[in-house]
């Protein structure tokens, strides 16, 4: 099994830190991962974004250019990363704020009202979470626990007020994707 | 003949600015002085023999935002490389847009050293007190205590230093001949960066000199704050140790006027 | 997001911060360097765990100032360090000069970027060159390593500051981009306590013994060749003793992919896949830079039908591969520039292709380029 | 006092809200939606036409995007669009 | 003593002011250097000429500085150089890489001396690795020429500023402190005039046509990767139509010697008197360092039953022959570092004591160092 | 006890010279600024933990002369060295020795930064208006109108600025502790040089930061002149341009007194 | 007056003549022969005794190579050839 | 015909100007000829030596190790030089300052009396021209008269006032070698 995922989004959306997220779960369960942003210049004021990849191999490459799965928080994300998905991968995107409608057939898309939700959930910051919630349930790269023990392990303590309404969005999302799935 | 009301555009975009979105964070004050600069140029009519030299630092695209021939320096060498571009075509009028990364640290020989031959350039120093482009280090310019993300436990001057005074130290120069600091924090300041860019443009076309204008200007996004709360630490933290005025200027830049 | 215990098992570190943390392990005593993308972090590290541990860091004005900074500290026999990318890597070839003639130790990581000039950020491996052949002015050589994980990185920069004490060297820990940029699981040593005896070539007051210089001057011309015979001696011991590789599916191997850092683990995967699909091709990995691992590739290159080699350069280990195969076997070369990563694909079709044509006797001829994909036979 | 008007070139706009705190009537504010680049540019309502074309405005955008018209007298014989040096 | 007529006929020269006087008489706008032994005669013959003919002449205040105004006037399009030795030129690593990717044309005097470090002010050429293979990180080349006299010195600095605006690029001439101390008869051009014109790409002020920019940045990988490929087809075309050399007494050698530049001569020497001793040997002399003369290195490589490297350094050159010669004949180094300039006789002693096993089979085994005289099998 | 009469040494070579000789000029006041500093060392005890770091320039080869433990800089880099010799090791004595050309040209920007940090080091500048070591072109500080062989028809101001003031500028840095300028022509200024060193050496034996002491010093070989000429040549020329003085004598180093 | 004498390293001395610039009494002269390193070194011509090892001699050659003794009264009980700190 | 000489000297004797004459001699008259001093700082008050070659063939390294023929104006260049002169080879030496007895049997001494003779003739400078004129009827390198010509044609206008007293010297030292060369 190898998941090459890319996660995108504007500077403050949060992509980098869901991959994140992500990259820990699947080193807690024994995968190999990688997680490697964008970075640079051209990154300033544009969208940012990162790849991760989990797999039970040795990773070569840990950039990809055909992703199996997408996440995917904002417009100019949706239009670069939609055409690159692998045929028959997944496009998770935030439906609260993406107007483009889905263009190709041969992929599965993941709609799912992401920042609407996470104002629901008191902060439209943990729109990041509840994306990575669908994606995890839509891909089933690795189990929805499994992310969330990651986030408990691994989010500074500083940060520790967060943890509930955090988890509380991944499991938002992954509801929101189950129907997708089932 | 009778009186009319007519609308006029009383401002715009300087021509000298290319048409182009810059990719500067929003409210960052490279923009801004960029836009006088442009408008300064425009009003002088020296873009057909205007050269831009751009530095290493966030502003290192900026010859894609004149309308300008412009050349991209190494980091901290623009000077050096303005005195090669205007030595050979004195008729010709060369600045340099520099950072204080660029200027004040890996630079600081070669700024030293245009302003002590005197070299017919003019160089504008964007101090912001920050290296923006890499993403937030502490800067020659950076205040004592100032929290970046290599004194991140805020800048321990009993290790680097207080943080250093470019317009003073060059103003002492007798190459120097045109040398002040500037701020572009509110209108006030703003205008008065306009005017020093004129003048420093005008010693240059006069064959008189180095000079040079140095800006206080913000940078919202290493320092975590809004462009409006930006404009506002420049006023209320650099300002005291930065001190606008002037610095140098020379009887023959007074003789200008 | 901070590991749970930063001191135990395996952790997600980024290249560059595991790089410094090694270093801070294995005893570094100073770190001066000046910041510049794709390395940036490991500075910002070391200035906020080398001041904690009570220990020197310096943000210096230039690549310049820093280099020479480490010459010094390295005089006083600490454990010194500096990491930069290639427009500072360059500035510091002159320092560079000074402390081989010198013999000082001193570690530098190099996280190699698109070139050449100020080029861009990307990850590239074109320093190559730079780095082996002639890091600076006259005779010399540094080792060089080169890591193809975050892992890697770690345990070479911890073997890097054994083998420049051992030899009074510069290693370089040759890096990119993608090295310094990528998260990967990897294990930190544990913390080595920070030496108190300095060398005895040190400069630290001539109390009670002679005085020591260090100094890379010698007026006499047969003074100066004595010193360069003895640097080259040195070399040479490193060329024997210090070789470094890896070797894979190179048993029954007809083509041989050669490949170092980045492209050595992308070419795994290509490598992978072209053994499913049939093809029997190998790789060899060389981990030294310098010295070049010339013996494996020799006695590869008596069994092999031919060899690729993929770099994230226009051409520059091709040589020294070139050099170690005596014209028996065809050298093909696969290269990407500018920043742009191959990707396992890219070199698949490359050592398909190249499957397709292995009767082709290597011709003794000059180099052919095509583009950037270039067939030496 | 003169008549004014600003127009801001949406798509240049980055939303950065510096205008919107030098109007001495507070003519300008922040827009709900977004343009192609993500930003919520600043747009100028003034539905009692109070602005004064004072450029304030104008001079302190860091982006360049904003163009000011004041109306003025002129003495001429023909009306036109004049365009300022 | 000055010369009769300094414009007429042969006179005595010494290398470096010939170079300095060939420059100016090639047209030379602009002089930016900094003092250096052993070439400082050239930057002081600049100071005298070029405001006497109203041109720039301007002593930076270092290498750094100079190759940025070097690199600053030949944006504005005019004939500019400047001139140095190892640790200047090694300061001028991250310039000359701006340079490159740039596409300025410069031309850059190395009269080279003992290193590494500051090592002394005696000729070697041990800055061959520096400046045909990495003269900064990044992929690129430069032209490399290398005089053996103050004639050819004159000559080459004249072809330099033809090559360097041909192809736009970076042009070394490559000296050494004997071809820069030395004075010999030589034969200047004449005084051509100074080109008033600019090209299209110069920055000259966006006057009546678009904006002009020079730049070395480029921050997609795709768009580097294009800029380097265009550098890579220009170094191809160079390799292909540049390439300079002389050959010796070939025709029916047995043994070929390969030297440039003060060695090239110095062996010439040994040749004439091995060959009165009767022995049948030749000499290559390489006169573009790069592009190297790959091609006739071949030819000859099959009809030689040896070669012998000699070269004032430990070893560099050698690396080149090895690689143009496919492992058909054994490759022999003798080499003096430090700034010893080997006598005829050793070269000659060389030659014997080879012409004495000439029957000895290429044996494709690794180099093995003995001193500085390296036997490469 | 009786008074008698018994002869004493009362002025011999310092012990912190090694007794060889020099490759110095006949004359030339490298040998006898290296005396004066050899003899501030033995006075003050610190022989057994000083190092000494050597410039590019004439005086290249001082370790030679020196019993202390020394390094060979690049040319320019020695504050930079000394900050490295220095961080690490607090404890140890550490001065540059540097020329003009070094110091105030190609290492302009390493001085003017070890100064700015307050680099607990002392820097000790010879400025003898000239590149003596290869072999007398223009130095930064070369007088206008001087003749040297890189401006043959006299050091031209117009084309390469005012020569520079080091002393004056390092001066206006806040990390600057102590910076005086002193010279070497007779024996007044001797006996001052000497007391400047030995308060350049306390300042940082009691960690105090920067210090330096430029002494005018002669170069009779490149000047053409004689030793004895050459120093009235300091005297007449140099010290109207370059006047005697303490530049900066930070509180904390008059507090030393 | 004290008495004193001054002893140059003939082989160090680089004959460069400051030192007999500052004797006040002119007792120092240069010598007719070379040393080893082809200088003419000065040498103390002082037939009356009218050093007073002042030290000015020594104090400004370059070279360090000139030792000054002067005659000291000191109070002690044996007589010693003191060296001075 | 191919000779090699060295040129030695204090500084200030004009050791290099003496070579440099004769290299313009040898230049005027059609042959191949280098020149080449020794640099550095190690020359620095010390000796100041220069190698001239003159020779019909091309002259391959400007360099010796073991010249044919050596003038050696002080002390410590006898010391240095004499050793080196090849078998069978001239040195001429300054018979003024030079104390050193000769002590090889295999080359001949043209010892002359330089510094004493040019001073005799108004300027102790002169004494490289002695030497000059001695080494050049010694060797039978090129003819007196070639070098001659040589100082008549390259001295600088600005010293021609110089130049009568040189030719009387470089015949005196003519002169002087005579008896040896006979
Ligand atoms: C030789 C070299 N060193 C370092 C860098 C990395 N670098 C790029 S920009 C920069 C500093 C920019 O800061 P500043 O000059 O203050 O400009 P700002 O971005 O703040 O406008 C640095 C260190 C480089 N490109 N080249
Ligand atoms: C990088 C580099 N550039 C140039 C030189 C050549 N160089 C040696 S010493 C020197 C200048 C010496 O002048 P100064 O510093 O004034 O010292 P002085 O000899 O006058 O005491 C120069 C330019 C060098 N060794 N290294
Ligand atoms: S990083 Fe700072 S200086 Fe750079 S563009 Fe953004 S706000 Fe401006
Ligand atoms: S022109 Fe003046 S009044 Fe009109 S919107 Fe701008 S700031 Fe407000
Ligand atoms: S100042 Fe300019 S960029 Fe900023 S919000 Fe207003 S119009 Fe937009
Ligand atoms: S050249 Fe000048 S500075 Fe150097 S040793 Fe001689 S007199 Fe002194
Ligand atoms: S010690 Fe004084 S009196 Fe004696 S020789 Fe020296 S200067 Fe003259
Ligand atoms: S000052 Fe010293 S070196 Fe000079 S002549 Fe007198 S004793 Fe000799
Ligand atoms: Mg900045
Ligand atoms: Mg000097």
């Amino acid at each position: 099994m190898q998941e090459e995922m890319i996660f995108s989004g504007f500077g403050g959306q949060g992509a980098l830190f869901a991959g994140m997220v992500l990259a820990y779960a699947g080193m807690d369960s024994g995968k190999n991962v990688t997680w490697i942003p964008s970075y640079g210049p051209e990154m300033r004021g544009g969208t940012a974004h990162t790849t991760v990849i989990i797999s039970d191999e040795e990773i070569g490459s840990p950039i990809v250019q055909r992703p199996s799965a997408a996440l995917v928080l904002n417009n100019p994300s949706m239009e670069k990363y939609e055409p690159l998905v692998k045929e028959g991968g997944v496009l998770v995107y935030n439906s609260s704020l993406i107007s483009i409608t889905p263009r190709r057939t041969d992929i599965r898309y993941v709609p799912v009202p992401a920042s609407d939700v996470a104002n629901e959930l008191g902060n439209v910051k943990m729109a990041n979470m509840v994306a990575l919630g669908a994606l995890v349930t839509a891909t089933g790269v690795l189990s929805l626990e499994a992310v969330i023990q990651a986030l408990r392990d691994h989010l500074p303590e500083s940060k520790h007020e967060m943890l509930e309404p955090n988890v509380q969005a991944l499991r938002r999302g992954a509801e929101l994707a189950e129907p997708v799935v089932a | 003949m009778e009186e009319q009301w007519v609308e006029q555009v009383v401002y715009q975009r300087p021509k000298s600015l290319s048409k182009v979105p810059t990719h500067y964070c929003p409210g960052c004050t490279h923009g801004l002085i960029h836009k006088l600069i442009g408008e300064v140029i425009d009003e002088l009519g020296i873009r057909e023999r205007t050269i831009a030299v751009a530095p290493v630092g966030c502003s290192v695209l900026l010859y894609n935002y004149f309308e300008l021939d412009g050349a991209e320096a190494a980091h901290g060498r623009a000077p050096a490389m303005a005195t090669g571009l205007k030595r050979v075509q004195p008729d010709k009028i060369v600045f340099t847009y520099q950072g204080d990364g660029d200027l004040a640290s890996i630079g600081m020989a070669e700024i030293v050293w245009a302003a002590t031959r005197g070299e017919n350039i003019t160089v504008f120093f964007i101090n912001n007190a920050i290296y923006g482009m890499t993403g937030g280090q502490m800067a020659p310019t950076s205040l004592p205590g100032q929290v970046t993300r290599s004194s991140p436990m805020g800048r321990d001057v009993e290790m680097t230093g207080m943080p250093i005074r470019m317009a003073e130290m060059l103003a002492e120069l007798p190459g120097a001949s045109y040398v002040v600091r500037r701020s572009v924090h509110d209108i006030r300041t703003i205008k008065e960066s306009k005017k020093a860019i004129r003048t420093a443009f005008r010693v240059q076309m006069a064959g008189a000199g180095f000079s040079l204008v140095e800006f206080l200007s913000s940078c919202p996004t290493n320092w975590g704050l809004t462009p409006y709360q930006s404009l506002d630490w420049i006023k209320q933290n650099m300002v005291p140790y930065y001190p606008l005025g002037d610095y140098k200027v020379a009887d023959i830049v007074k003789d200008l006027k | 997001m901070a590991p749970v215990d930063p001191l135990q098992g395996k952790e997600l570190l980024k290249g560059n911060v595991a790089i410094a943390e090694a270093a801070i392990r294995a005893g570094l005593q100073a770190y001066f360097g000046y910041p510049i993308t794709p390395q940036t972090e490991l500075l910002e590290h070391m200035s906020l765990r080398m001041p904690q541990l009570g220990r020197t860091f310096l943000q210096a004005e230039s690549e310049v100032a820093a280099i020479n900074m480490v010459y010094g500290a390295a005089c006083a026999g600490v454990r010194v360090m500096t990491s930069s990318s290639g427009p500072g890597i360059s500035l510091m070839q002159e320092g560079l000069s000074y402390i081989a003639c010198s013999e000082v130790p001193v570690v530098i990581v190099d996280i190699m970027r698109g070139g050449p000039g100020l080029g861009n950020i990307q990850p590239t491996q074109a320093d190559y060159n730079q780095l082996t052949k002639s890091a600076g002015h006259g005779d010399f050589h540094s080792i060089v390593l080169a890591p193809s994980s975050v892992q890697e990185a770690i345990d070479f920069t911890v073997l890097a500051f054994d083998l420049a004490e051992k030899y009074r060297t510069i290693v370089f820990v040759a890096g990119d981009g993608m090295i310094g940029q990528m998260m990967e699981p990897a294990r930190l040593p544990p913390m080595q306590k920070v030496r108190t005896t300095r060398p005895d070539w040190a400069l630290t007051g001539a109390k009670g013994r002679e005085k020591n210089i260090i100094t890379s001057l010698y007026l006499g011309g047969e003074v100066l060749e004595s010193v360069n015979q003895r640097l080259q001696a040195k070399i040479n011991r490193i060329r024997a003793e210090e070789v470094r590789y890896e070797e894979m599916l190179t048993d029954d191997a007809d083509i041989l992919v050669v490949a170092f850092g980045t492209t050595g683990r992308i070419a795994k995967t290509a490598i992978r896949e072209a053994r499913r699909q049939g093809v029997r091709v190998g790789l060899l990995r060389p981990i030294t830079l310098f010295p070049f691992p010339f013996a494996p590739l020799d006695e590869l290159s008596k069994r092999v039908k031919a060899i690729l080699v993929v770099e994230m350069s226009a051409g520059q280990m091709v040589e020294d591969v070139r050099l170690g195969v005596w014209g028996r076997v065809p050298v093909h070369f696969y290269g990407r520039t500018g920043g742009v990563v191959p990707l396992p694909g890219e070199i698949l079709d490359q050592i398909l292709a190249l499957a397709g044509r292995l009767d082709e006797p290597p011709s003794g001829e000059l180099r052919e380029f095509v583009g950037m994909s270039v067939s030496v036979s | 006092m003169a008549k004014g008007r600003i127009v801001i070139d949406e798509e240049m706009c980055k939303g950065c809200e510096l205008c919107t705190t030098v109007c001495p009537y507070h003519l300008i504010s922040m827009a709900d939606h977004y343009n192609a680049k993500g930003y919520k540019p600043a747009m100028l309502v003034d539905p009692e036409n109070r602005c004064t074309g004072c450029t304030l405005c104008a001079m302190i955008c860091p982006d360049a995007v904003i163009t000011v018209f004041r109306e003025v007298k002129v003495k001429s014989t023909t009306s036109r669009m004049a365009v300022a040096a």
